[in-house]
């Protein structure tokens, strides 16, 4: 039977990739007939090679170039994350490139902060010297008082890297909606840096878990990349499940729809974990080589221990003894007597601790009917095919074809257990990580976090501003909107400075970050803030002493990486044409920047720094006595990476195709040992050692409550706002915007033209709202007690939960003619920090919202 | 000689309407023109709701009411399949559009100047667009296209004439595939002769079932759709665009 | 004289909306010719008035002419 | 220089009154104002109009201008079928409105072809590219050459055959330039016997010759819509027959008014007396109550088993956003009906209730011109577009306005220059 199944597999992955092939090709001309080259006339054209800049994956372009100008960019064929093809928002970015209403000079501001500012055009000597004064005061005073924050992650080498190095600025978390918990939860678990996604060039049984499927990016990839894999494995007989409040993410890709309740996915992946369990879908092997699962944990709840090694259970001499010891496969159930204590493996544990979670149960609390949570746990059970395995590259390797997409819903308070929780589900497959099983990163790379999360030592206050290894978030994110509650009350926090000046780089917290009020208010005691910025953005608006303009697509930056986790590759992004305006790349700016601000020469200077980031080799370093051309230093890049003709390549062809991805490289069961030895934690025993530092501290509660070694249900802290705010209020994004920079790009805003309220025709029909009229959306703080409102359309669908609504992001821009008018921000309505946001101090987009006629 | 035709794969459209901006950008359309639009439907019931999207160009018919009913024969059919509409013949009286069952005809309201979304007069513009509105404008629009040498790339979208999806003519007489067709992420749009059974749109055709437009108008239409089913009455449509200028 | 003047101007002008409509401007031949978008030739729509014009015309020969026999 | 003043038999040639100047003004003051809403548009272009295009835009692309035109047309029907009527069935009472009637078909005609222009995008190219590639496969073709052209230049040979004679008189009894002009009308007329005969020979076989042009003239315009299979509501076989009726109804019931308002402004009773009004209100009553049927018939067809487009489109206009245009409209045809269906049986005729008549009747036209024209294209889309919405601007309403106060203007001249009733053989004693 494997054999067949093993056979039949290779047959159609290779009658997959050929499919997926000719499909690309489809893109070419083939069978048009060209007229005579008379009807071929007009002004000299020509095709220059660049990287796509308005969103987050930095998908290939061609610019089409007509007498100097560029009229349009379209796909780069040969670039693996887009094939020949762009997403609305990289069509319709050649808009914003001549977008008159682009800060065209730098910019110093004569007006108070904290509202809309007022400007006076400057050079960029007096611009950057100013900006590069206020950084060299506080760097020789402390180096803790200076901030700096990046939007988008584009040539984090330059940026996150060196300049943060050689300035020793600390480092604010990027991303606006990125998924912390994760994040966190995978790095501590299992071991990668990343959330989850599915193998898809093998995946058969898909979780797509509030996966917006043709909306949104997904775990490290963005939005081309996993449509055009999904559509592919769908044509190769791909099943979906999607589990979200709403169906649109998934739109016709959804072959079975679990409208889950917001903020209950814990439950349900109990739920599924109890039915595997029970049906006895568990992959033993897995669990006693690769986990921690046979570990015995005492009545404590801690791992017993033997001269510092856990101990595991040997049903044979039945006696404990080291996990490492050599002997026959240790227990994973039962309860045994270990030196006076009773001690039972992790797994047995984990099954007692999932006793009660039956779907019926989970039906409850999730508002999914208790068959549909158990038919779906027996399908992932049975497509797993545990026990099953694979030839690639000529290596057997476990197959496991069922995986899951599960990224920004891990922004809710319960999030970093959740994303446990689903793990455990796929550990008990012995999927993850294994051949069409849920990935994690895009090749095998255990992150650092692995061994610091389960090391953590918390510490007396005073913290940094960001609260590492403080007693009320030890797993920390460093997240803004809790660095905002922090610089609003330090002392509350043990926090004994407040930074002075700020670098805010091509982000826009006060509008993105959830509850953009605490931002502000946050930001706002920040003395001097630099924004660099294409737009007079509201960050920049608001808070901005000078601004800095920075150009969009027409500079050099890069390298930027281009796999797609089967193919890899490698581009810059190459200038197209030169920066409009008074604009400049950021590196150039930088360069600058250090230079005035005396860090940019000699050892540990940002030339230093770039080297090391770079990896530039021996005679391609850059001297670090002169200031470089930023295209000498891509040459300098690209030679040290062996690529003879230097940054000239990328100017002629624009990205640098590997080639196919080995397996060893991509799986951690292909390496040796596999996993690199090391073990997935199914029970988190850190958790709890943390738990009983912070009660010992005596933090309240609220803090520490989340803190267990196994994910533990509880209804979530907005459910206690009073019940006249009956609905649940979740976001998403819409395929035409990316940041809300986006949304003032006039061709994509047309499309999507206003903020909306989505709503079930039931619901509003309860409240007398018909589609299209104005209503007043009111959330509420369940812990504070504060309320939040905002005027927007209610739009009626029959794809929404009747106790959800749902509101994209991406809107509430003022400064830009084709905003106004659009409607707020979603992010409004949202809070942030105690009861949004539990282990991982990040932030949630759940609350609940009560919806009346206005 | 190859009679173009297009096929649609429903099964893989995303609705990313990734294709409009591809045409927009093209062919220069004027705001709140979309020669290629993109529907999102939804019908059904909570939970057991359906939503789909369906990519609607023009249809090139066979049998195109537009063509039968322009008066100055501004609108013509060309051999090669597709309908044309000659800018420098037609005198407004957006006959076409109320013949056209499917909606795809748009006439320019306003001045081309006024009509591009944004003031390109912009003084630092000047020295980078020299004046060219929009500034992303495709000469390729300008040309003299068929045997006829006829204006039929819709360049320049003049004051009062009508104008619709011209299946990139102006790229199909150069070999290449419409904008749409080219970009489209998912490589839903097919493109070629349907003549030829050797063609990818023939191969697709007979490999899938499929369906056109509102056949029992009797239009012919030259763009098929495989995978999924025609709209129905119960039909909704979601997310539209902004509609008026 | 007057008689057959108004008979020729009434039979001349049905002949020139035939002949106008007919071989000028119907679409005869195939759908996709040039015949379609376009008349053979141009003014046939022109012709095809002149023609209904030249009908009417008549009457005014017919009325307004002075008799040979009252001269 | 002064023209000197006329007695009856002249009507009121030449008897330029102050009343005459003051609407005169009023008149011109609304093509003023047309005027300036035209230019208005040919610089802003059409967005200035309420007219946006059918589909993504959710709009009408076709609105007042085209339901004029149609409206328009129709009112032409009246002078030639009259005259034409007069002629073949010997109606002898009626000649006294045959002139006014072949008057109002001329000015009628002429502002039906300017609202063409004014609808289409290119007015100047519309001028040169119609005669020169006018498609006869376009329903529009019949509209520019029989209607526009044909029609138009039949009426005019019929008005000026028929003037001949009072243009002779004229010419006799006047000075100066307006003589010239009457002589040059007149075409060297001399009253005999002969000539009379040959007058009745020409006129007779005109009549004969004009009425199929009529029918097909009214038809073709039907045809414009009715032909289009994509445009639920439109797509009709009753639509020809329907605008020819209707067309009829307008016409008439705008003669009959004018008549009225002649007969008061020169207290000319015995010419237009009652019978003349009697035979208009009859005709009217059958039109209105035979085109009353067609619109049973229609809406039953359309609400019975139509499909859910043609339901879409007939329920907007029932009880949807055109609902208080409908039963305007059939309500007025209906009170014709019912006043002019009392004077028909009590045989008690006033030419006041006539009047009104043909006053409710053409508001009632104008709505159901308008229905006919918009509702199909705002919730007639056989793609899920969703519903449309269509209000004509400030512009539209002041173009049309003008056209009117133009149409008003050129009879008022009309009438001061040449005798608006036929002036009565001896034989009748016309004193």
């Amino acid at each position: 039977m494997a054999i067949t199944r093993r056979t039949f597999l290779k047959a159609s992955g290779a009658a997959g990739s050929t499919a997926a092939l000719a499909s690309l090709l489809a893109a070419r001309p083939k069978t048009l007939t060209a007229a005579p080259p008379a009807a071929a006339a007009g002004p000299a054209e020509e095709w220059v090679p660049t990287t796509c800049w308005i969103g987050k994956q930095d998908c290939g372009m061609l610019a089409r170039r007509i007498s100097g100008r560029v009229v349009k960019f379209e796909g780069h064929p040969e670039h693996p994350l887009n094939r020949g093809t762009l997403c609305p928002k990289g069509v319709a970015q050649i808009m914003a490139v001549y977008d008159p209403h682009r800060v065209k000079t730098p910019l110093i501001r004569t007006s108070p902060k904290g509202q809309p500012g007022t400007w006076r055009p400057a050079t960029w000597d007096e611009a950057l010297g100013l900006v590069a004064e206020k950084i060299r005061e506080v760097r020789v005073r402390d180096r803790r008082l200076l901030l700096w924050q990046k939007g988008r992650s584009k040539a984090e080498a330059f940026y996150d890297d060196a300049f943060v190095k050689a300035s020793g600025a600390t480092k604010l978390h990027h991303g606006a909606f990125c998924s912390d918990a994760g994040y966190r939860a995978c790095e501590y678990t299992i071991g990668p840096h990343g959330v989850l996604h599915p193998d898809f060039r093998h995946c058969r049984f898909l979780l797509a878990w509030g996966w917006n499927i043709t909306n949104a990016g997904g775990n490290k990839l963005c939005w081309i990349t996993w449509p055009q894999q999904l559509v592919q494995a769908r044509e190769r007989g791909l099943k979906v499940v999607h589990i979200d409040p709403r169906l649109r993410g998934a739109g016709p890709f959804a072959d079975e729809w679990l409208p889950v309740r917001p903020g209950t996915d814990l439950a349900l992946a109990q739920a599924f974990a109890h039915v595997l369990i029970a049906e006895g879908y568990v992959d033993r092997e897995y669990l006693v080589r690769h986990t921690n699962a046979p570990f015995l944990v005492g009545e404590d709840g801690f791992f017993v221990r033997a001269g510092g090694k856990e101990q595991v259970w040997d049903p044979v001499t039945r006696r404990p003894r080291p996990f490492d010891a050599p002997g026959p496969p240790p227990a994973l159930e039962g309860e045994y007597a270990v030196g006076g204590t009773r001690a039972r493996p992790a797994f047995q544990v984990f099954k007692d601790h999932l006793a009660g979670a039956t779907p019926e149960w989970a039906a409850e609390i999730c508002g999914v009917p208790a068959e549909s949570i158990r038919r779906v746990a027996v399908q992932l059970g049975r497509e797993a095919m545990i026990g099953s395995t694979v030839v690639l590259d000529g290596m057997t390797l476990p197959y496991r074809p069922v995986g899951a997409m599960l990224y920004h819903v891990a922004q809710q308070e319960l999030g970093f257990q959740m994303v446990r929780a689903v793990l455990h589900v796929f550990m008990l497959l012995g999927a993850v990580e294994a051949v069409g099983g849920p990935r994690i990163d895009l090749t095998w790379k255990p992150h650092a976090n692995f061994e610091k999360l389960d090391r953590i030592t918390i510490k007396d206050p005073p913290y940094n501003v960001w609260l590492q290894d403080s007693q009320f978030f030890p797993i920390n994110s460093n997240n803004s909107s809790i660095v905002a509650r922090v610089l609003q009350d330090p002392a509350k926090y043990g926090v004994d400075y407040v930074p002075e000046v700020m670098v805010v780089h091509m982000a826009n917290p006060v509008l993105s970050f959830g509850s953009p009020a605490d931002i502000l208010e946050g930001f706002k005691r920040i003395t001097f803030i630099a924004v660099i910025d294409p737009w007079l953005s509201e960050t920049a608006d608001l808070l901005a002493d000078v601004v800095l303009p920075a150009a969009t697509v027409e500079k050099y930056e890069g390298p930027s990486k281009a796999s797609d986790q089967y193919v890899d590759g490698v581009a810059l992004r190459i200038p197209p044409m030169a920066p409009l305006f008074q604009s400049r790349g950021e590196i150039d700016i930088y360069l600058d920047l250090c230079e005035r601000a005396g860090f940019l020469y000699g050892p540990g200077g940002y030339l230093d720094e770039l080297n090391k980031a770079l990896k530039l080799r021996d005679e391609h370093r850059l001297p670090l006595d002169r200031k470089p051309a930023v295209r000498e230093i891509f040459d300098r890049w690209a030679r040290s990476e062996g690529i003879a003709e230097g940054v000239a390549y990328f100017e002629k062809k624009g990205v640098k195709v590997k080639g196919p991805v080995k397996a060893a490289k991509i799986y951690g069961f292909a390496q040796d040992p596999p996993f690199d030895g090391l073990r997935h934690r199914l029970y988190g025993e850190s958790l709890l050692r943390y738990r009983e530092q912070m009660k010992a501290r005596g933090v309240p509660e609220l803090y520490w409550r989340d803190y267990t070694p196994l994910p533990a249900w509880r209804p979530p802290t907005m459910w206690s706002s009073p019940p006249s705010y009956d609905l649940t209020l979740i976001s998403f994004k819409m395929i035409e915007f990316k940041q809300a920079r986006a949304s003032q790009i006039p061709l994509l805003a047309e499309l999507a033209p206003e903020q909306r309220l989505d709503i079930n025709p039931a619901t509003a029909r309860a409240r007398g709202i018909g589609d299209g009229d104005w209503v007043w959306v009111e959330s509420h703080n369940a812990v504070t007690g504060q309320t939040r409102r905002i005027r927007v359309r209610a739009r009626l669908t029959e794809g929404i939960r009747p106790d959800v609504v749902g509101m994209p992001h991406h809107y509430g821009k003022r400064n830009h003619p084709w905003t106004r008018g659009q409607g707020p921000a979603s992010s409004e309505l949202f809070f942030t920090g105690e009861g949004y946001v539990a282990n991982t101090a990040d932030q949630s987009f759940l609350v609940r919202v009560r919806v009346i006629r206005a | 000689m190859a009679r173009y035709g297009m096929v649609i794969d429903l099964d893989r459209c995303t609705g990313c309407r990734a294709c409009m901006e591809a045409c927009k950008v093209e062919n220069n359309t004027p705001e709140a023109t979309f020669w290629m639009y993109v529907f999102r439907f939804e019908e059904g019931q909570f939970p057991n709701t359906h939503q789909w999207y369906l990519p609607r160009p023009c249809m090139h018919c066979d049998n195109a009411p537009c063509v039968k009913v322009c008066p100055v024969g501004a609108r013509f059919k060309r051999e090669d399949g597709l309908v044309a509409t000659d800018t420098d013949r037609c005198i407004g009286c957006r006959y076409c559009e109320v013949a056209c069952p499917y909606g795809v005809n748009y006439f320019n309201w306003k001045s081309p100047k006024k009509a591009y979304y944004l003031d390109w007069n912009d003084p630092d513009l000047q020295p980078v667009t020299n004046g060219d509105s929009p500034p992303y404008r495709n000469p390729d629009l300008d040309g003299r296209y068929g045997p006829e040498g006829r204006r039929t790339a819709g360049g320049g979208h003049a004051k009062g004439v009508i104008e619709k999806c011209t299946f990139c003519v102006h790229r199909v007489e150069r070999g290449l595939k419409p904008a749409c067709v080219v970009n489209c992420p998912l490589f839903a749009l097919h493109f070629g002769d349907l003549d030829d059974p050797e063609s990818e749109v023939s191969q697709l055709l007979r490999r899938k079932p499929h369906f056109r437009l509102l056949e029992e108008v009797g239009t012919r239409p030259r763009v098929y759709y495989t995978g999924g089913n025609p709209p129905v009455a119960a039909t909704r449509q979601i997310e539209p665009v902004k509609g008026r200028v | 004289m007057r008689r057959v003047l108004t008979l020729g101007l009434v039979v001349g002008g049905f002949v020139v909306q035939a002949v106008s409509y007919l071989l000028l401007a119907a679409p005869l031949g195939i759908p996709t010719s040039e015949a379609f978008s376009n008349p053979r030739v141009p003014f046939a729509a022109a012709f095809f008035v002149l023609g209904v014009v030249m009908v009417f015309t008549a009457a005014l020969v017919y009325e307004l002419l002075p008799d040979e026999r009252s001269r | 220089m002064a023209v000197k003043p006329l007695t009856l038999p002249w009507y009121g040639v030449g008897r330029w009154s102050g009343g005459w100047y003051a609407a005169a003004a009023l008149a011109l003051a609304l093509v003023a104002l047309g005027a300036v809403a035209y230019s208005l548009q040919l610089s802003q272009g059409e967005v200035v109009t309420g007219l946006r295009n059918v589909g993504t835009m959710r709009g009408a692309t076709w609105g007042l201008y085209v339901a004029f035109l149609v409206y328009f047309v129709g009112v032409s029907f009246a002078g030639i079928s009259t005259a034409a009527l007069i002629r073949l069935l010997d109606l002898r009472p009626l000649r006294a409105v045959a002139r006014m009637a072949e008057v109002l078909t001329v000015i009628a005609l002429l502002l039906g072809a300017l609202s063409v222009i004014a609808d289409v995008g290119r007015p100047l190219r519309a001028l040169v590219y119609l005669p020169t590639y006018a498609r006869p496969m376009s329903p529009f073709f019949g509209t520019f050459t029989l209607v526009i052209a044909g029609y138009l230049y039949a009426s005019l040979v019929y008005l000026y055959l028929d003037g001949r004679r009072d243009a002779a008189l004229c010419a006799q009894r006047t000075s100066g330039r307006l003589a010239r002009f009457y002589r040059l009308w007149a075409a060297g007329f001399r009253d005999t016997a002969e000539a009379r005969r040959r007058h009745e020979r020409t006129t007779f076989w005109l009549s004969l010759a004009i009425l199929p042009l009529l029918v097909t003239a009214h038809s073709t315009l039907g045809v414009v819509f009715g032909l289009q299979g994509g445009r639920p509501g439109w797509h009709s076989a009753l639509q020809a027959p329907g605008f020819v009726v209707l067309a009829g109804i307008s016409g008439v019931g705008h003669l009959i008014v004018l008549a009225a308002l002649v007969r008061w402004l020169l207290d000319e009773r015995e010419r237009l007396d009652l019978t003349v009004f009697r035979w208009l209100g009859n005709i009217l009553l059958v039109l209105t109550l035979v085109y009353l049927y067609f619109t049973v018939v229609e809406l039953l067809t359309a609400t019975y088993a139509a499909d859910e487009h043609e339901t879409r489109v007939t329920m907007a206009v029932l009880t949807g956003p055109y609902a208080p245009v409908f039963w305007v409209s059939a309500g007025a045809l209906v009170a014709a009906v019912a006043l002019l269906g009392r004077q028909f049986l009590t045989g008690r005729y006033g030419v006041g209730l006539t009047a009104l008549a043909g006053v409710l009747v053409n508001a009632a036209a104008v709505g159901k011109r308008y229905l006919i024209v918009v509702p199909s294209q705002t919730h007639g889309t056989l793609l899920p577009y969703g519903d449309g919405a269509y209000l004509p601007t400030w512009v539209e309403l002041a173009v049309i306005a003008g056209l009117l106060g133009l149409g008003a203007f050129l009879f008022m001249v009309f009438m001061k220059v040449f005798p608006i009733i036929e002036v009565p053989e001896p034989s009748e004693g016309g004193r």
